[in-house]
């Protein structure tokens, strides 16, 4: 049997990738020594020139690898926080989005942007940076934040075989939170697929990233107190996986979406919002949001950290709400 | 589509050799840079006419684009131009009819099916990559393809096209830094018309010279005159064989003008002193083309004036033929948002 | 009596705020010679080397506001169209919406940042893009997008005197399309209030910047038909007037929400969850989106341009549908 | 917080020209180089201990910050620095207690007040800039200084610092364009540490030097001995002069070298071969300062050792200080997202 970290799936997944297909390349800060979270760790020593350190410009990382992704390459890129890849957006959404649809799919990209993204881990300000609602509003690209290592082994792989551009978002508070026993465990291949991750009656939870984690806690506590709750991993955020949302906001009649990331403008609003107008005529309650306050990010002191994050406590205290309306 | 043969004649071979070119790459030139301007010509007409919401053109710069796209092997080495380099797009295959078709968003445009702007060009198989408006992007990209080449050993170059006043953006300096960390093939191009819409070059450039920027790179860079075409393929085509040989990288700026307004949507007379056009428009790169290929003996007039005939022949027919073909379906702005494989 | 025309409201403000204050300056591409729009034509002449021609490098546009503003100028930066924002996205997000918050307000930056958004004006996929779902997710920005001349002149005021960063989005269809009599015009002065521009019981519409336009178009249709609607005109999109939002919501029951960006990701989403979870006692109907479909961006072809855009036909049909629910 | 005189003693007054530095400056360089180690030292242990949970230090590059700090007008003049330059900071006014509460996160930090990581240093009234973890967006918060400080004719000089590595970001290029074309007051200073975390300098720049960057926009540069503080002064007060006159930007490297790991979660011994550091060490700027004003004869051993005690106190006063100060109440989140006058 093999127990595997987030960060074991991912390394492993690479692995697997570049020695089944040698068009298969890395790029990025610090690559080559293995990166400041180890994913890449050996990875040089055994592909060589195949594992390239980039220099320290986000927007060329980017940029490099929508022109070696058009020339026929498979580009894994690497951004070393999820906070720094700002200075790529203009690439993400000006060119990587609109590649294929501008030429009709004449050209297009297989390329991964994998970056670390996520809280509570003392990073403060930029190195805690939940950025998927920005990259999710770009049709074109496809996004995608798995939760337990089994999904983030095989879903890299799903985003390395996909001919369009993915940003594949790691939590890094999950690195090595996080096992598993991978053998057998069900593991989804398909990008743009949900997973009911635990069935209830009385509501459901929507999360993904280390929340899904904290919510399958709460959900757990609140079993305990005679409530049961649905939780849906989402997966990929980018298509959303509309069906499955759907199916369980109408079978619970309530629902309760989570995020890390800053309540306004967050993705939870388009979840509601797809709720609100698909599955109104199934709503018992309101539709609840736990996510982080509006401020512009993770403040780096712990008592600050913990206020900003969501966690199992505040998610259970909401769930309660809800099945008590 | 390369012009044919016209008709023999006597000329002097030691010119011919100055040249390097052949007597049919210096047809081919001429044909090119005059089918570059007179598509811009009849593309403005069409404007002016309300069939054609907008025009931008190279008008000024078609020796740059034609002597320096002639220096690449067609087929074979990439092309990451910018909205001006319709020459460029000519001399790697687009034809007239193809260049109305894009001008006028149709149905068929395989540039982007009406889904851009005019002259946002791209051609997979003709290995032209696609661009946005965004300017200066591409730059990365081409580097990006470098890299590709390099890594799989495949001895093509990339030439990447802008304008001076694009070299200000940071793209330009992440592209230069790391082709030349990795001595890429690729050649950056850049065509310094003297304006960047109303931005004359000193607001965009501490330095006289575009390639200048070389310097801080360390990579080779040369200036050529952007209205001689022969002179601009004599300084790109060493660049092109060195950096396919793993020379690293080049930045080569031709110096050219802009004869027209920035787009069909400018009025350059409220920046552009008007003495400043007259004195360039002496220097039209086609016109100097011609006189210089007549004098030197190379084609007697009337070949010239049969290239002449062939291309409004040419556009007359474009036009016409691309005004009647089918405009897209409004349900056609759905699909290939994602590539399906 | 002085008619306006947005554009004459916009650059008749600055000639105001420079005439008033000299620590006003301009900053951007061909600003000197009046812009690619004219909204800055004659400023030169008249301000001298407060009206600065800037590189075509936007991370610096607002790189080098973020220092001037710091230093205690007021700078009003212009990105030429709002497509091209984005290579200044790191900078909007990473540093000038966190200034203040990172010194507890000991630092703080008064600029503005103004740029031409949306479409309808055969731009295509780089001239036609509406920006503002990403940059009203950034806390400590405030983000602007005005519809009427009046409320252009008065807001841009307002942004100009605001010690924040100010996103000042300019609809650049509507620059010579919408003229007002300004005198005495109702100019709204103060950022983060919403506007109700019609009342009417049967559902509320919200809508900003030409879509704002066409909602009142599809209004009055639909009051022909004996269908009255509240038309909210939300001016400013972050922070949003949350009161006036659920206010409307709550007296109508029904609530449709416009805008030109693409459904997925949009600021409707944000609204809809708003209201979802703090209205939803008072709704009698799905909440109804009308939005561009998830393409990257609208298409050049005028066929395929007025495709992708709402319009007040398609408002009418959405409202109709609602108040028939 | 300045050093106070020691006690009187001979020496040649012919050496303290040549080093255009005062008694008082010298013996004040090698206090803030020595205060910024030992503060570093100190952070480290207390991280090993658990009381930190995170140390980004400067060690190696003290002369390098000292000797630049000490070029500008305090109180005056800009800086806008990088997580490394608690020298300079030290400088600028910084005391060791304020040191330890910004380690420390607490509540009056007056950097961040606990909402940043350390050493992303703040505070108006020394006039020093923010700064985020966003390596070089600073370089264009420092144009846009001098370009404030230009239109209001204010005789001020801004200094900005990144590692050499942090020069490969587009926003290195688009400050420097502009300061260069506008000739603005703004020293670039790059500190060389050799590394960009595991990245030698070869991965980073196509050239030697990063000062060789400043050739393509013809500004003045310039490449120091990062190790001697003195040099340091040397080269870059004349710059701080020139440019406070007019005499446009400039770009200073100072070679240095990182001699401790990245930060405190990075392990070096993946990348760096020992016998480097060892080499390294052997420069460490401040054995070289004071082997040098020792048999200089500026300042007699018991001078130095005076200090070193001085230091040592203020250290464990700092820390012990800090460590009992209040940390951020949890609600402490919340506030300020806007400015309100
Ligand atoms: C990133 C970006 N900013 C602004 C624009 C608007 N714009 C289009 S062309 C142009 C001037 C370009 O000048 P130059 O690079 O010299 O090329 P030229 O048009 O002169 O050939 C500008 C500012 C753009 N297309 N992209
Ligand atoms: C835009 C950005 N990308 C990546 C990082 C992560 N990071 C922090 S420091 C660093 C290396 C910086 O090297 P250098 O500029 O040489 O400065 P040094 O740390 O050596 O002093 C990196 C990659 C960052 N902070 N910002
Ligand atoms: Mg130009
Ligand atoms: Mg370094």
């Amino acid at each position: 049997m093999t127990v595997m970290t987030v960060i074991e799936a991912v390394k492993t997944a690479m692995d697997e990738a570049m020695a089944a297909d040698d068009r298969v390349f890395l790029l990025g800060e610090d690559v080559e020594a293995g990166g400041v979270f180890r994913a890449t760790e050996g990875l040089h020593a055994k592909y060589g020139e195949r594992v390239i350190d980039s220099p320290l410009a986000e927007s060329s990382i980017i940029g490099l690898s929508i022109g070696a992704a058009h020339y026929g390459l498979r580009p894994i890129a690497e951004i070393q926080f999820a906070d720094f890849i700002h200075a790529g957006f203009d690439q993400l959404c000006s060119e990587a989005s609109r590649w294929s649809y501008r030429t009709r799919g004449d050209a297009y990209l297989p390329m991964v942007v994998r970056t670390p993204w996520g809280g509570g881990v003392h990073g403060g300000q930029h190195h805690s940076q939940s950025i998927e609602a920005y990259y999710s509003h770009m049709p074109g690209i496809k996004v995608v934040a798995p939760s337990f290592p089994a999904d983030y082994r095989s879903l890299l792989h799903a985003a390395i075989a996909d001919p369009n551009p993915v940003l594949f978002l790691e939590h890094k508070r999950t690195y090595r939170l996080i096992r598993q026993e991978i053998d057998g465990a069900e593991a989804e291949t398909r990008l743009g697929k949900a997973r009911v991750t635990r069935r209830g009656d009385d509501l459901t939870i929507y999360a993904y990233g280390l929340m899904l984690h904290e919510s399958l806690a709460a959900a757990e506590t609140l079993s305990g107190e005679g409530t049961e709750c649905t939780v849906v991993d989402l997966l990929t955020l980018n298509p959303l996986d509309r069906e499955t949302i759907l199916e369980t906001a109408r079978a619970t009649g309530k629902v309760l979406i989570v995020h890390e990331d800053t309540l306004t403008g967050g993705l939870g609003g388009e979840i509601a919002a797809i709720i609100a107008e698909h599955a109104f005529e199934y709503l018992d309650a309101p539709i609840r949001r736990v996510a982080a306050p509006d401020i512009p990010a993770m403040p780096f002191h712990h008592a600050m950290e913990d206020f900003f994050m969501p966690n199992r406590e505040k998610i259970a205290v909401a769930a309660r709400e809800l099945a008590a309306y | 589509m390369t012009a044919t043969r016209t008709g023999r004649r006597t000329r002097s071979e030691k010119t011919i050799d100055e040249y390097l070119l052949s007597e049919q790459q210096l047809e081919d030139m001429y044909y090119y840079m005059l089918l570059a301007r007179r598509l811009n010509e009849r593309m403005l007409a069409l404007n002016r006419q309300g069939r054609a919401p907008f025009v931008i053109a190279g008008a000024g710069q078609e020796a740059a684009q034609v002597g320096a796209a002639m220096a690449l092997r067609k087929g074979t080495d990439y092309l990451a131009p910018y909205y001006r380099d319709l020459g460029m797009n000519l001399v790697f295959g687009m034809t007239a009819r193809e260049a109305m078709l894009n001008l006028l968003a149709k149905r068929d445009d395989s540039n982007s099916y009406g889904r851009q702007m005019p002259s946002h060009w791209a051609n997979s198989e003709r290995k032209i990559v696609t661009q946005s408006s965004v300017v200066t992007t591409q730059f990365l990209h081409a580097a990006g393809i470098g890299l590709a080449a390099k890594l799989k050993k495949d001895p093509i170059v990339v030439m990447t096209c802008c304008g001076e006043g694009s070299t200000s953006r940071g793209d330009f300096h992440e592209a230069l830094n790391f082709a030349a960390i990795h001595k890429l093939p690729v050649i950056f191009f850049v065509e310094n018309n003297g304006y960047a819409i109303s931005e004359r070059t000193e607001k965009a450039m501490p330095v006289p010279n575009v390639a200048d920027r070389k310097r801080g790179y360390n990579i080779q860079g040369m200036v050529c005159d952007g209205m001689d075409g022969i002179a601009v393929y004599q300084t790109v085509r060493p660049a092109v064989d060195q950096a396919r040989n793993g020379g690293g990288p080049y930045l080569i700026e031709a110096k050219c003008y802009r004869l027209w307004p920035h787009s069909s949507d400018d009025d350059d007379s409220r920046y552009r002193p008007k003495k400043e056009l007259e004195e360039w428009s002496k220097r039209d790169p086609i016109k100097l083309f011609r006189e210089r290929v007549e004098s030197d003996g190379i084609f007697p007039k009337e070949d010239l004036d049969e290239i002449e005939t062939r291309v409004d022949d040419e556009i007359r027919d474009a036009a016409q033929w691309a005004l009647m073909q089918p405009d897209p379906e409004p349900e056609d702005a759905l699909g290939f948002v994602y590539k399906e494989l």
